[in-house]
């Protein structure tokens, strides 16, 4: 699915939800769902550090796609987190670096990924695009 | 006690306001306060019917609105219980105050190998001017450790005070344990050893008495946003004779006497440290918030902010799996506190959802997160408009997020 | 030309006062402008319905604090057409902005028997943090001469820049003498030699268009109360790779990242120059102020006062024994001047009764008067919102002054 | 005559006057009417200087009396300094101690004598008060 239809189908999901609890206690299943990463994978070079929370990306280059594994402390963070991860795995770099990420902004999280929440998320969306941008420049 | 809390409510526009459709309750007040409407009506007719340059001006505009600033500087130092107005220096805040004093102090009176004594429970504010000041001297900063309540150490505080210690600079109320340091025996402690100590006041102001002549301290700032006044304002104390002998922080316009490329006369106090075009509408409003304040009644106040504090401790203590950081004998009305193993910005983000405002993360105190070994805490901070009915709203509001979060 | 002044001075309350029972003639302007009622109304509705501290906060009304400040810092950067909101940093007016270039940029550029150049034309707060930081740093303070004119010696400048010079710092308009300085040329002057350059904005964006990218200045500082806007709320703009490179001016909560005792990390730009709680209420009014400005049209406000600005020096010329100081070929509507040989406080404290607001005195730039060896002037000074016909009851008033003290 | 008799004769003066320009003039007049005072007293050490405008203030000690000489470079400041060598001319120091100058707030000068004026008045007359007491101190 292109990154463009996985966004409409998240939004299609929140616009369901009656009030801002039910989108939290939807989000919160998804952190909880979201498998931790590897111990390993929890290294300060991987760590994205907000004041609010920590955020650690990992991510992976195979046969022209990206698949990024990540994590948080804080579970509405995980949420998002695994919502950021649905969009934007499996996608060629190209897509990751055209694509804006309206969905945030429509389904109403876009305050969390406001530059001054430090939170961690608005620093992990960077890198997952900087990660693309180095993957595409080592296709040539 | 005569405190007519519907009364009161009733003079803070915002306290109306209304957040995703469900009232607001505010208790974020260790962050900033709100303003009565006298203080926003102040503002507003300064803006709308006398606006000029104080001092040296001498149109008519400009006499008024002087006069208004320096009776402004009455009302603060009558707060506050100064001697004087010219130990009265208006800020822009109680950071720009420490910067102001960790700088012109440390000027004058710190040398290499020297010593900066505060403690582990200041906020940032009051820690990295100090580290500054340190770091271009080559002084050492010291700390004064807390215990688990919160309490700091004060046999440990009697032994850092040395002959190396050229400055203590405290909290008078933490806020983020919500402790009230025993301000009057550290400043006697450090006086024995000729030591000059400045006091935090940036959480004691909202809170309660403050007598700067009955602790004897040497300097004590506060923010005007945070006891409310405006934004950009705030004071510093300071004892005239050490004000005296201390370079000024900033140059500029009026707080120069004579300004010739050789040479520089500073003004006489309190002008000396006021540096530029202050911001006299804030000064002016600052002082409609203190009326307000001392117009309720001091022991009016506290006695109310008392039994607020105490139904609120009890309340938070009997939900399951609260665990409140900071425990001092004698504290203001903040609290501090995890909820089971949630981390403190999910609950915070949840709680705002329900039209609580709680403020989540270090609350720019590291070393007492670190002293815990947490990352944050949620924090709830109350002032004289909060009501026993909307810590109950936080009661259950808390109830809530526990369940949402152990599915 | 599509500007409707009897509209516009409807849009600031104060100019429908009267003073001493007249109406209200303000031409003191050069030391602070009135504010529209747009801005006045901002800073009340703040109060009134979103107040909160911003950054950090995860609840509603901090959150949109916080949006609508960092709002008016992009409505800041395209005021003077700067590249990035991280160029913008929010001050308390300009002296503090000097101030904190002055420590900053010292602490880590200044040496001993370096030279920091500034112009005889400087505002105290363009001279005396130099001044203070050259004693710090045994560093020496050279001046740009002006000739009678009020117009920079170009020439003296270039001689001036040599391989000591650590950094240029002029304004872009003399608040006493209305010059409008060659900012361009002297910032590229400078950068040929790799020196960095300041202007001291204070007096020219309430005038006219600012474009930093076009000076290519390095950092540029204004006030907001001389644009329209609140009291307590100014602007540094830097070139961001020279704020990366200097240390922070003030310690406090927001401009650090992580704290510990140890090491203090600080936060990105521009946050880490603005320490402490910032003054939100008065950055969101200058963004109103700035926005209503705009709305006006630079190219208006520009034709308007030039217009205003030489009506007022043929008027003035033409008035008995009146001796105007400040001729420079391009210039705002400030005029310093004499009255044949009446003491500018005794003219200045008649024309007040009068309903005239004038200001006298040395207006802040002592060493301009030690040019002209007097020892003060009689200034007005106009914006936007003034009229030929307030001209022409100066001049007139300006008459019977001089009668009176002709007896 | 006492201090407290000639200010409620300058009151009443100055109650005559419609407006303040009327005001001003009759300061102006008396600012000019004013003896100078001998170069050689305008020291810097009788210098009062303030940043709008200088006061020059002598005084001398004859038999029990105090007597004030003071210029100023401002008319208006000068007819104020005569105002207040006319009040405390010739009295003893205990009498300029003791006495407050309320006529300076009642004939509407009080904005004069502000203290973030700078025109040297203020300063002026808390020397005058000093002088009595030092004269004071002299007697025992
Ligand atoms: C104890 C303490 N000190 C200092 C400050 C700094 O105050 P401001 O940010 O108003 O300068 C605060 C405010 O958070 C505080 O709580
Ligand atoms: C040229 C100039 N620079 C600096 C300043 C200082 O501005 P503020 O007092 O608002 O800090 C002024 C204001 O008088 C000025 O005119």
């Amino acid at each position: 699915m292109s990154i463009k239809a996985i966004q409409d189908e998240i939004i299609e999901e929140f616009s369901m939800f009656e009030d801002w609890l039910d989108k939290y206690d939807y989000l919160i299943e998804l952190g909880n769902e979201l498998p931790e990463i590897d111990p390993g994978q929890k290294s300060d070079e991987n760590l994205i550090s907000g004041c609010q929370s920590k955020v650690w990306l990992d991510a992976e280059y195979k046969e022209g796609k990206v698949w990024f594994q990540a994590d948080s402390d804080a579970i509405i963070v995980r949420g998002i987190v695994a919502l950021l991860i649905k969009v934007l795995n499996g996608q060629p770099p190209k897509e990751i670096i055209d694509n804006d990420l309206h969905f945030i902004d429509e389904i109403g999280l876009k305050q969390n990924l406001s530059p001054t929440r430090s939170n961690g998320l608005v620093a992990m969306v960077k890198k997952m695009k900087l990660y693309a941008i180095a993957y595409q420049a080592k296709e040539g | 006690m005569n405190f007519n809390i519907e009364k009161i409510r009733d003079d803070f526009p915002i306290l109306k306001e209304q957040v995703y459709g469900k009232p607001l309750v505010y208790l974020d007040n260790g962050a900033t306060t709100h303003k009565p409407q006298v203080v926003i009506d102040t503002v507003k007719e300064i803006y709308e019917k006398q606006n000029s340059s104080i001092h040296r001006g001498i149109h008519y505009l400009s006499e008024k609105m002087t006069e208004d600033y320096e009776e402004a500087r009455d009302t603060a130092r009558k707060f506050i219980n100064a001697l004087s107005t010219t130990e009265i220096i208006f800020t822009h805040g109680a950071t720009s105050a420490i910067n102001a004093v960790a700088f012109s102090f440390g000027e004058k009176f710190v040398k290499e190998g020297d010593e900066v004594l505060i403690s582990e429970m200041e906020h940032h504010s009051n820690i990295v001017p100090w580290q500054m000041l340190c770091e271009r001297k080559h002084a050492h900063l010291k700390v004064i450790p807390f215990n688990d309540n919160g309490e700091l150490d004060m046999d440990a505080y009697k032994e850092m005070l040395t002959g190396k210690t050229r400055i203590v600079a405290v909290n008078h109320a933490s806020n983020s344990l919500g402790t009230v340091n025993p301000v009057k025996e550290i400043t006697r402690l450090a006086h024995e050893k000729n030591i000059p100590v400045l006091i935090d006041g940036a959480q004691i102001v909202q809170h309660g008495e403050v007598d700067v002549r009955d602790i004897d301290c040497d300097f004590f700032v506060f923010s005007g946003h945070k006891v409310f006044g405006p934004t950009g304002i705030g004071v510093l104390y300071g004892k005239e004779k050490l004000l005296e002998e201390i370079p000024p922080y900033q140059g500029g316009g009026d707080m120069v006497d004579c300004v010739t490329m050789g040479k520089t006369t500073y003004n006489e106090l309190p002008f000396k440290f006021e540096a530029g075009t202050t911001n006299y509408t804030g000064a002016i409003g600052l002082a409609k918030a203190l009326d307000y304040v001392s117009g309720l009644g001091i022991s009016n106040i506290v006695a109310y902010e008392q039994q607020l504090t105490e139904y609120a401790a009890e309340k938070l203590a009997a939900i399951d799996g609260l665990k409140i950081f900071g425990n001092a004998g004698k504290r203001i009305s903040v609290f501090s506190f995890h909820l089971a193993d949630i981390h403190p910005y999910d609950a915070g983000m949840v709680l705002d959802k329900m039209g609580i405002a709680v403020r989540t993360g270090t609350h720019c105190t590291q070393p007492v997160m670190d002293h815990y070994d947490i990352s944050g805490t949620i924090r709830a901070s109350m002032v004289l408009y909060n009501t026993k009915e909307e810590i109950d709203l936080l009661v259950s509001a808390l109830e809530r997020v526990r369940k949402m979060f152990s599915k």
